[in-house]
C-alpha cells in the first residue's frame, strides 16, 4: 500500500517532469526537469530492488551525461532562444501522433500478457544483487562488457577529435 | 488505510534520525565557521573573533541572524527559478550523502533504550555509490548558480567549479573502488567492519596511496584550498555565488561545510577505521599489560566519539592546509587531476585487484 | 505490491513523450534529451521485467544502455559544438544545406 | 521428343563461336591504333564466319535433334548447366549473325572514326551475345545472353548514333529491359514448376498446368513481343533504327528483332502450347495490325531509315502471323521470312548507310535521280527493294508466300488482310525507289556522288547472292529447317492433344 | 595443466578476429601520435594489414563452431560469412579512403581506427546470440560512423550529415531498445535462442509480441535504410565524406541485414506469416521510393544514396521470401552489393580533386573520352547495379527473385523486376553522361595505387562473380545451413 503510494508519486512526477522537459523553451530548464526525472527514475529503481542501478543512474546519467548537456547548452547559449519558435510546424500533428501511439501501446499492453505477471513473486536478492550482477557481467556478459568499453573509447576519441579546436582550423 | 504501526515505524526509523542529523549538521555548519576563523587566526598569530560571547563563541549565532535578516537579492537579469533553486540542490545533495553514512554501530545508548537502534538513517547496501551519486549531482548546484546569476564571473566560476568537480570525481571514484575492493563490500558499515584487523590507510602498498588520492580529490571536490579556484577572489570575485546574498549565500556556506563533513566522514570510514578505536599494536604486543590497558581504555570511548574525533581531525587538517598552502593555477589544477591523480588511481586499482586475486590483500 | 503493468504503462507513457519530443521540437538539445527519455522508458521496462522475471539480465542491459547513452551524448554534443561553431544554429530545421 | 545429340565433331564448336569474339574483344583492349583495331575485328569476324563452314557441313539436317551439343555443369546449386546445341531452327540464325557482323564491320570501316576500338569491341561482344542467344539450351544461359546483348547495343546506339541518339538508346534499353525482366520471373516460375530445371529440352517435355501456361506465356510473350516488335510495343524500333549507326541498324534489323520470333519458336510454343493456342486469335490480330499499320506508316515517312524501320514492323507481322498459324507451312515460312528479312533489311540498311556516309542526310527528298550518277548502287538498291517487296525469284517471295499459305489453312480472313500488306509493301518500296533513284537530280550535292567502292561491294555481295540463292533455291533453307519444324509441330500438337479441353478448342479453331 | 594465460587465450579464441580488429584500431590510435602528417597513409596500410590478418583468423576459426560466453556469442558459418563481407567493405573502404583523405586534407589516424571499430561492431552484430551484444555491437558501429560522417570538421555538409545521422540513428535505437525490453519481458531472457524457445510455445495472439516485432522492424528499417525510414539516407550520404559514404553504404547496411536475417529468420521463425507480410510491404515501398526518387537526382552521391535504398528493397524481398534460400540470397546479394557499390564510389572518389567537387553527375561528362578506364569501370558498376548479366548484380538479383518466386511471392518478384527496370534509367544516365556527352573541361583524375587496387578488386569481383558464382553461392548456402 505504502509502496503503491510511493510508486504513484514517482510516476506522476516522472511523467510531469518528462512533459515539462519537452515543452520548456529554455533547454536549461529542460535539463533541470530532466534531473528531477532521473531522480525519480532512480526512485523507481529502488522500488524495484535495483539500488545499484539507481546509484548508477544518478552517477552516470545525472552526474555525467546530463552535466555534459548542461555544459554544452550553457557554452552555446544561443540568445535567439527567446524569440524563435519552440516546436517545428508539424508539432500538433506529432503530438496527436504521439497520443495515438501512447493509446495504442497502452491498449496493446493492456490486452497482452507477460508471463512473469502470472503470480510470480518479485525477486529478493541479498545485497541488492551486486555480487550476482558482477558475476553475470564478468562471466556471461563478458563480451558485451568489452564492447561497451570500446564504445566509451570511441565516444571519447570522437568527442575529442570533433570538438577540439586545432591550429589548422 | 495506512497501518498505524507502519506509520510509527517510519517515524522512528526515518523521522527521528533525520531530525537528529539535521540538528547535528546545523550546529556543525555554523560552528565550523567559527572554528575555521579561529584556527586560521591562531596560525597567523591573531586571535580571530573575540567580541561576541566568550572568545567569540556566539559569533556564529550573530552571523546566522544576519544572514536571515538580510534582503535576499535576486539580480534582475537572472533566471529566477534556477537562481533560487541552485543553493537548495547543493544543500540537499550534501544532506543526502549524510543520510547514508553510518555514525556508529547500532547502540542502546548505555542501556537507555530498550533495544539497540542503528545510528544511521539508511544503511544502503550500495551506500558508497550513493555518496558518489549525490556528490556528482551536487555539481548542478554550482553550475546552475553560476549560470543563473547572469554574471560572467559567476559563470566562469561555475564552469570552473563544475569542471573541477567532475575531473576530481574520477580519481576519487577509483580510490573508493580500491577500498571497495579491499573490503569486498559497498556497504559503509561493512567497510568499517572490514578494518577491524587493520585500517585501510596502513594496508600497504595500496592503502596509503588510495588514502592520499582520496584526500586530494576530496579537497578539490569541496573547492577548498589549495584547489579553491572557483571562488578565487583575486580573479573571480566570489566565483559562482558572487551574486548571492542573504540566506541563499548562507546556504552555500553551509553546503560547503557539509561537504567537508561528508568528505571527512568518508575518509574516516574508509581509511581510518570509522568508529573503531585506535589500538596500539594489538596483534604483536597487545598482550603486554600496560599496552593492553591503554587499548582497553581507548576501546571504552564510545565508537561515535571516535568517528567524530577523526572527523574533526580531518576538518582541522583542511583548515591547516588553508593556512599553509597557496592556490594552484587553473590549468595546473586540471593537469594534476588528469595527468597525475587519474593514472595513479588507475594503477592503484590495478595493483589492488592483482593483489586481491593473489590473496595478498 | 505493485502490479507489473503499472511499470509498463509508466514506461510506455514516458516513451511516447520522448517520441513526441523528438518529432516535434526544433531545439536540438531538447531532441537529444527526448531521446534520453526514450532510453529511460526502456530502462524502466527492463528493470521491472528483471524484477518480476527473477533474472538479472535486465539490470545488466540497463547498465549497458546507460554506458551507450553516455558515449552517444558525448559524440552528439561534440557534433553540436561543431555545428554551432560553423553555423551558429541549434535548430534542426535550419540544417538544410542538402535538399532534393 | 528432342534430345541433345552429342557433339559430332568432338570439339566445342559452339563455344568457340561464342568465345572467339570475346577473345577478339580482349585482344582489342591492347590495341591502340584505330586501323589495327578495324583489321583485328574484321579478321576475327571472318574467322567466325569461317566457322560456319564446318558447322553447316557437319549438320545433319535429316534429324530434329539438337546437334553439336555441349553440356557442362555451371551453377550446380541451381541446376544450371552450360548447355549449347543447334537444330534446324537456330543454325541458320547463327550463320546469319556471323555474316551480318562481318558486313557491319566492313560498312563501319570509314563511317566510324570516333573511338574505333571501343566500337569494334562492342561489335564483337554483340556478336558473341547474339550467337549465344541462338545456341544456348539452358534458359538461364539464354537469359544471360539475351540481356547481355543490351549493353553493347545500347552503347552502339548511344555513342555512335545520330543526333537524337540519347533518347533512342534509352528507349531501346528500357523497352527491352522491362519486357525481359518479366520473362525472368516467368523463367524462374518455370524452373520451379518443372521441378528445378532450366534445361530447355527437359522443359519442352514437361506438361505445365493450363493456368500456369497462360501466365508464363504472357510473361514470355511480353519480352518477345517487345523484341519482335509487335504492334503496340513497337515504338522503340523506329527511333532506334533511325539513330543507330549503319552497323547497329543492320544488326538490329537483321538479328536482334529476330530473337523475339526465335523466342516464340524455341520457348513459347513448345513450353506452353495450350496457352499459345488460346492466345493465337489475339496474336493474329496484332500481327495483321502490325502488317497494315507498319505499311501504312511506311508510306508516310520522309526519312529513309524510318521508312525501312516501319517496313520491318510490317514484315515482322508476317513472321508472327506465320508462326502462330501453328502449322508446318506457317512456321517454315515464318522462319524463312525471318532469314529473308534479315538479309534484305540488312541490305537495305547497308544501302542507306552507304549513301548516308556520302551525303549525311536520310531525307528521301534530298535524293532523286541518283541512278544516273551511281549505277552500281542503284542496281544494288533495286535488288534489295525487290527482295523486300517479295518479287518472285527473290527470297522475299518464298517467305511471304509460304506464310500466307500456312495462314490460309486455318485463318483465312487474316491471311486475306495480310496479303493486302504485300501490296502496300510493294507500293511504298517502289515509290521509295522511284523517289531516290529515278527522275532528275534535285539536290546539287548529289551531282558528284561517288559510287560504291570495292569494300562496299564486297560487303553487299553476299547479301545479293543470298537474295537470289534463297529465292531460286529455297529448298536449301527449307531442307535445313524442315526436320526441326516438323518435329516442333508434332510436338506441340501432341502436347495439346493430351488435354481434352484444349483439343476441343483446337478443333473449333480449325473448324473455323 | 594449462596455465592461467593459456586458459584465458583458449576462452578468448572465438572472438579472436574481433579482438585483432580492435587491437589494430587501438594501436592505430597510438601510432597516430608518432607519425607525421605526410605519412599517415602508412596507418591505412597498417589497418588494411590488420583486416587481412583478421580475415585469416576468421578463416582458421571456420572449423571451430559453436556458441560461447553463455550463449551471447555465436561463432557459426553465418557470422563468419558476414565477417568476410565486413572485411571486404572495410578493406575496400580503407583503400578508397587513403587517397581521398589526402585530397581533402583530413588525413588523421582516428579515421582508420574508427573504421576498424565500426567493423568490429558489425562483426559483433553478426555474431550476437543475445540482444545485449546485438545492441552494443550496433551502437559501436553506429557511433563510429556518426563520427566518421562528421569527419570533415570544417564542412557544414559533413556536420549536418553527422547530426542527422546521429539523431535518426539514436531515435531508431531508442525504439529498438524499447522493443527489446518488451521481448525480454515476454521471454524472460535476452538470448535469441531463448526467445525462440519462448515463441515456439507462446500464445501468438499476444499483441505485445507484435508490438515488439514491429519496433524491431522499424529500427532495423532505419539501419538498412528501408522506406519509410529512409529520410536520413540522402542527406547523410551526400554530406558525409565520400569515402565514408562508400563504407557506410556497404558496411552498416550489410550488418543490418545480418541482424535482420538472424532475428527474423531464426528468432522470429514462429511469427513467419506475419513477418513476411510486413517485410514484403517494406520491400515494395523501399524499392519504389529508392528507384523513383533516384530518377531525378543530379548529385551522384545522392543518386547512389537512393540507389542504396532501392537495393535494400531488393534484399528485403529476399528476406521476405525467407527460408534457407531466401537467407542465402540476401547474403549473396549484400556481398555483391558491397563490391559494386564500393567500386562505384571508388570512381566517384577518383573524380574528386581538391577544389573541384566532382559530385554532380554532370561532372562525369565526357569521361569516356578523357579517361577511358575510369569510365569503363563506372560502366561496369552501373550495369551491375542495374542487374544486367553477365555481371554480378544480375546473379544477386536473380537469386533474390528466384527465392521470392519459390516462396510464392511472385507478385513481389514482379514488382522487384519492374522497379529494377526503372532503375536502369538512372544508372544508364550516368553512362550516357560519361560516354555520350562532350567533356566540359579536362578533368584531371586523382589516382593512387590504393584507389586503383580497390577498383581492380571490385571490378574483378563483379565480373568473376557474375560469370562464375557457383562457389560463392554454395558457400552462402552452406553458411545459412547452421541457423536455419
Amino acid at each position: 500500500m505504502v509502496n503503491q503510494v510511493i510508486f504513484f508519486y514517482f510516476a506522476v512526477v516522472i511523467l510531469a517532469s518528462a512533459i515539462l522537459t519537452i515543452t520548456q523553451k529554455n533547454p536549461i530548464h529542460s535539463v533541470m526537469f530532466m534531473l528531477l526525472l532521473f531522480f525519480h527514475i532512480a526512485g523507481v529503481f529502488v522500488l524495484l530492488n535495483a539500488e545499484f542501478l539507481a546509484a548508477v543512474q544518478l552517477i552516470v546519467y545525472a552526474g555525467a551525461i546530463l552535466i555534459l548537456y548542461l555544459f554544452v547548452v550553457m557554452l552555446l547559449n544561443v540568445d535567439r532562444e527567446s524569440t524563435a519558435a519552440r516546436a517545428n510546424r508539424f508539432w500538433p500533428w506529432m503530438a496527436g501522433f504521439g497520443a495515438l501511439i501512447a493509446a495504442e501501446v497502452i491498449l496493446l499492453i493492456a490486452r497482452g500478457t507477460f508471463p512473469s505477471e502470472a503470480g510470480q513473486q518479485p525477486m529478493r536478492l541479498a545485497g541488492s544483487g551486486v555480487k550476482e550482477l558482477g558475476e553475470l557481467l564478468y562471466q556471461k556478459y563478458l563480451v558485451p562488457f568489452e564492447v561497451a568499453s570500446i564504445i566509451l573509447l570511441v565516444g571519447l576519441v570522437g568527442a575529442v577529435m570533433l570538438a577540439k579546436k586545432r591550429a589548422s582550423d | 488505510m495506512l497501518d498505524m504501526n507502519q506509520l510509527l515505524h517510519y517515524v522512528f526509523t526515518l523521522g527521528i534520525p533525520v531530525a537528529v542529523l539535521l540538528a547535528f549538521i546545523l550546529a556543525n555548519a555554523v560552528y565550523l565557521q567559527l572554528m575555521e576563523r579561529k584556527v586560521l587566526a591562531h596560525m597567523q598569530g591573531r586571535l580571530g573573533p573575540m567580541r561576541t560571547g566568550w572568545h567569540g563563541l556566539l559569533q556564529p549565532i550573530a552571523d546566522s541572524v544576519k544572514f536571515l535578516m538580510k534582503e535576499d537579492i535576486i539580480p534582475a537579469k537572472a533566471d529566477k527559478w534556477v537562481f533560487s533553486l541552485a543553493p537548495f540542490i547543493l544543500l540537499v545533495m550534501a544532506f543526502g550523502s549524510m543520510v547514508i553514512i553510518p555514525y556508529g554501530p547500532p547502540t542502546d545508548f548505555f542501556g537507555l533504550l530498550p533495544k539497540k537502534v542503528p545510528l544511521w538513517v539508511s544503511n544502503l547496501n550500495v551506500g558508497i555509490l550513493f555518496v558518489l551519486a549525490f556528490s556528482s549531482v551536487g555539481t548542478y548546484g554550482v553550475i546552475m548558480a553560476g549560470w543563473a546569476s547572469n554574471n560572467k564571473y559567476s559563470l566562469m566560476g561555475g564552469f570552473r567549479s563544475a569542471a573541477q568537480m567532475i575531473s576530481y570525481e574520477i580519481p576519487m571514484a577509483f580510490s573508493i573502488i580500491t577500498v571497495v575492493l579491499m573490503s569486498g563490500s559497498l556497504n559503509l558499515s561493512d567497510i568499517v567492519n572490514a578494518q577491524t584487523d587493520r585500517w585501510f590507510v596502513v594496508a600497504l602498498p595500496v592503502g596509503p596511496v588510495a588514502f592520499f588520492l582520496y584526500l586530494m580529490s576530496g579537497i578539490a571536490e569541496t573547492n577548498r584550498v589549495p584547489f579553491d579556484l572557483p571562488e578565487a577572489e583575486s580573479e573571480l570575485v566570489a566565483g559562482y555565488f558572487t551574486e548571492y546574498s542573504g540566506i541563499r549565500f548562507g546556504m552555500f556556506y553551509m553546503a560547503e561545510y557539509m561537504n567537508m563533513i561528508v568528505v571527512s566522514l568518508l575518509a574516516s570510514i574508509m581509511f581510518l577505521g570509522g568508529w573503531l578505536p585506535v589500538q596500539i599494536l594489538p596483534h604483536t604486543l597487545g598482550h603486554i599489560a600496560p599496552i593492553a590497558f591503554i587499548n582497553k581504555l581507548l576501546a571504552a570511548i564510545p565508537p561515535t566519539i571516535w568517528l567524530l574525533g577523526k572527523l574533526y581531525f580531518f576538518i582541522f587538517f583542511y583548515m591547516w592546509l588553508r593556512a599553509t598552502l597557496p592556490r594552484y593555477r587553473y590549468d595546473q589544477l586540471m593537469s594534476i587531476s588528469w595527468k597525475i591523480l587519474l593514472p595513479l588511481s588507475l594503477g592503484t586499482l590495478l595493483v589492488a585487484a592483482g593483489m586481491k586475486q593473489m590473496g595478498w590483500l | 505490491m505493485i502490479p507489473l503493468s503499472w511499470y509498463i504503462i509508466l514506461s510506455a507513457a514516458l516513451f511516447t513523450i520522448g517520441i513526441v519530443g523528438v518529432l516535434s521540437r526544433r531545439n536540438i538539445f531538447i531532441i537529444l534529451m527526448s531521446m534520453e527519455l526514450m532510453l529511460n522508458a526502456a530502462n524502466i521496462n527492463l528493470v521491472a521485467f528483471s524484477h518480476y522475471s527473477q533474472t538479472l539480465t535486465g539490470q545488466i542491459f540497463v547498465m549497458f544502455v546507460i554506458t551507450v547513452a553516455a558515449a552517444e551524448a558525448a559524440v552528439a554534443l561534440a557534433i553540436i559544438i561543431l555545428l554551432s561553431r560553423n553555423r551558429g544554429s541549434i535548430y534542426v530545421d535550419e540544417f538544410n544545406i542538402m535538399k532534393g | 521428343m528432342l534430345e541433345l545429340k552429342l557433339n559430332q565433331l568432338d570439339f566445342p564448336l559452339l563455344s568457340l563461336f561464342i568465345f572467339l569474339p570475346v577473345l577478339g574483344a580482349f585482344l582489342l583492349l591492347f590495341i591502340k591504333n584505330a586501323m589495327a583495331a578495324r583489321w583485328v575485328a574484321l579478321v576475327v569476324s571472318i574467322i567466325e564466319l569461317g566457322l560456319c563452314v564446318p558447322l553447316l557441313l557437319n549438320f545433319d539436317s535429316s534429324m530434329a535433334h539438337m546437334q553439336f551439343g555441349e553440356s557442362i555443369p555451371w551453377i550446380a546449386a541451381w541446376n544450371i548447366n552450360y548447355r549449347l546445341g543447334v537444330d534446324g531452327i537456330s543454325i541458320l540464325f547463327v550463320v546469319l549473325a556471323a555474316l551480318l557482323t562481318v558486313i557491319s564491320i566492313m560498312v563501319s570501316w570509314t563511317a566510324i572514326q570516333d573511338r574505333v576500338r571501343e566500337f569494334m569491341i562492342a561489335m564483337l561482344f554483340l556478336e558473341a551475345a547474339m550467337i549465344g542467344v541462338f545456341v544456348s539450351l539452358d534458359l538461364f544461359l539464354f537469359y544471360i545472353f539475351w540481356e547481355a546483348m543490351l549493353i553493347p547495343m545500347y552503347l552502339l546506339i548511344g555513342i555512335w548514333g545520330g543526333p537524337n541518339r540519347l533518347y533512342a538508346a534509352i528507349k531501346f534499353f528500357l523497352y527491352t529491359l522491362v519486357g525481359s525482366v518479366l520473362m525472368l520471373i516467368a523463367i524462374i516460375a518455370v524452373y520451379f514448376a518443372a521441378g528445378h530445371t532450366f534445361d530447355v529440352l527437359a522443359l519442352m517435355n514437361y506438361k505445365f498446368s493450363h493456368t500456369f501456361q497462360m501466365w508464363a506465356f504472357a510473361a514470355f510473350f511480353v519480352a518477345f513481343a517487345v523484341k519482335v516488335p509487335m504492334f503496340p510495343v513497337h515504338t522503340w524500333l523506329p527511333d532506334a533504327h533511325v539513330e543507330a549507326p549503319t552497323a547497329g541498324s543492320i544488326i538490329l534489323a537483321g538479328i536482334l528483332i529476330k530473337m523475339g520470333a526465335y523466342g516464340f519458336l524455341r520457348f513459347s510454343l513448345p513450353f506452353f502450347p495450350d496457352a499459345a493456342l488460346a492466345w493465337t486469335p489475339a496474336i493474329m490480330v496484332l500481327s495483321v495490325i502490325a502488317i497494315i499499320y507498319g505499311a501504312y506508316m511506311a508510306f508516310a515517312q520522309t526519312d529513309f531509315k524510318k521508312l525501312i524501320a516501319y517496313s520491318s514492323v510490317s514484315h515482322m507481322g508476317f513472321v508472327t502471323l506465320g508462326i502462330f498459324a501453328l502449322n508446318l507451312q506457317g512456321l517454315e515460312g515464318g522462319i524463312l521470312q525471318m532469314l529473308n528479312h534479315g538479309v534484305s533489311t540488312g541490305a537495305l540498311f547497308l544501302a542507306v548507310g552507304i549513301i548516308y556516309e556520302r551525303t549525311h542526310t536520310r531525307q528521301i527528298a534530298d535524293y532523286g535521280g541518283i541512278a544516273a550518277r551511281v549505277p552500281v548502287y542503284a542496281t544494288f538498291l533495286m535488288i534489295v527493294t525487290f527482295s523486300s517487296i517479295g518479287l518472285p525469284g527473290t527470297n522475299g517471295f518464298i517467305g511471304e508466300f509460304t506464310i500466307l499459305l500456312g495462314a490460309f489453312l486455318h485463318y483465312k480472313p487474316y491471311a486475306v488482310i495480310a496479303s493486302l500488306g504485300i501490296i502496300l509493301g510493294a507500293g511504298y518500296m517502289l515509290w521509295l525507289y522511284q523517289r531516290v533513284a529515278f527522275g532528275k537530280i534535285t539536290n546539287a550535292h548529289n551531282e558528284h556522288l561517288a559510287d560504291m567502292n570495292a569494300r562496299e561491294v564486297v560487303a553487299a555481295l553476299p547479301l545479293v547472292i543470298l537474295v537470289f540463292f534463297i529465292g531460286l533455291y529455297p529448298n536449301a533453307a527449307f531442307g535445313v529447317i524442315h526436320a526441326s519444324v516438323e518435329n516442333l509441330v508434332q510436338h506441340v500438337n501432341a502436347k495439346m492433344a493430351s488435354a481434352p479441353a484444349v483439343t476441343q478448342m483446337l478443333s473449333t479453331v480449325i473448324g473455323n | 595443466m594449462p596455465t592461467l594465460y593459456q586458459q584465458f587465450m583458449q576462452s578468448m579464441m572465438p572472438i579472436l578476429p574481433e579482438a585483432i580488429v580492435i587491437i589494430v584500431a587501438l594501436t592505430v590510435l597510438v601510432f597516430d601520435f608518432f607519425i607525421e602528417k605526410e605519412r599517415k597513409s602508412l596507418l591505412g596500410w597498417y589497418s588494411l594489414a590488420g583486416i587481412v590478418i583478421a580475415a585469416y583468423a576468421s578463416y582458421t576459426l571456420m572449423p571451430m563452431g559453436g556458441t560461447f560466453f553463455g550463449g551471447t556469442f555465436h561463432l557459426d558459418p553465418f557470422a563468419t560469412f558476414f565477417n568476410f563481407v565486413f572485411y571486404i567493405a572495410c578493406g575496400l573502404g580503407i583503400l578508397v579512403s587513403i587517397n581521398y583523405l589526402e585530397v581533402e586534407d583530413i588525413h588523421r589516424g582516428e579515421y582508420y581506427a574508427l573504421m576498424l571499430f565500426a567493423t568490429s561492431g558489425m562483426m559483433f552484430m553478426a555474431s550476437a546470440g543475445d540482444l545485449i551484444l546485438l545492441y552494443l555491437g550496433l551502437e559501436l558501429m553506429a557511433l563510429s560512423i556518426y563520427i566518421l560522417a562528421g569527419f570533415m570538421r570544417g564542412s557544414n555538409r559533413s556536420n549536418e550529415a553527422a547530426i542527422k545521422y546521429l539523431i535518426l540513428g539514436a531515435f531508431s535505437s531508442g525504439i529498438m531498445l524499447y522493443g527489446m525490453s518488451l521481448l525480454y519481458g515476454l521471454a524472460g531472457t535476452t538470448n535469441l535462442s531463448g526467445i525462440l524457445a519462448f515463441l515456439r510455445v507462446a500464445d501468438l495472439s499476444n499483441p505485445i509480441i507484435f508490438l515488439a516485432m514491429i519496433m524491431l522492424t522499424v529500427s532495423f528499417g532505419f539501419k538498412v535504410a528501408a522506406a519509410p525510414f529512409h529520410m536520413w539516407v540522402p542527406d547523410v550520404y551526400e554530406g558525409a565524406p565520400t569515402s565514408v559514404t562508400a563504407f557506410m553504404s556497404a558496411g552498416p547496411k550489410v550488418a543490418g541485414f545480418a541482424v535482420l536475417l538472424r532475428v527474423f529468420l531464426y528468432t522470429f521463425e514462429p511469427l513467419r506469416e506475419h513477418s513476411t507480410a510486413i517485410l514484403a510491404g517494406l520491400a515494395v515501398l523501399t524499392m519504389a521510393v529508392g528507384n523513383v526518387m533516384a530518377l531525378s537526382q543530379t548529385n551522384i552521391k545522392r543518386m547512389l544514396a537512393y540507389s542504396s535504398i532501392a537495393h535494400a528493397g531488393y534484399a528485403l524481398v529476399g528476406l521476405a521470401a525467407g527460408g534457407p534460400d531466401g537467407a542465402a540470397s540476401v547474403m549473396l546479394y549484400v556481398l555483391i552489393y558491397a563490391f559494386m557499390n564500393m567500386g562505384a564510389f571508388g570512381v566517384v572518389i577518383m573524380l574528386r580533386k581538391a577544389g573541384e567537387r566532382g559530385e554532380e553527375i554532370s561532372d562525369f561528362a565526357g569521361l569516356g573520352k578523357t579517361n577511358k578506364t575510369a569510365a569503363f569501370l563506372m560502366l561496369i558498376f552501373m550495369f551491375s547495379l542495374t542487374g544486367i548479366p553477365p555481371l554480378a548484380g544480375f546473379i544477386g538479383k536473380f537469386y533474390i527473385f528466384k527465392s521470392a518466386v519459390e516462396a510464392g511471392l511472385v507478385w513481389l518478384a514482379v514488382a522487384g523486376v519492374l522497379f529494377s527496370a526503372i532503375s536502369a534509367y538512372f544508372y544508364l544516365r550516368v553512362i550516357m553522361v560519361m560516354y555520350m556527352h562532350e567533356p566540359k573541361e579536362s578533368i584531371e583524375l586523382s589516382s593512387a595505387p590504393s584507389l586503383a587496387l580497390a577498383l581492380a578488386i571490385s571490378v574483378t569481383a563483379v565480373i568473376v562473380i557474375g560469370i562464375y558464382p557457383t562457389d560463392l553461392l554454395n558457400y552462402a548456402r552452406a553458411s545459412i545451413a547452421g541457423i536455419m
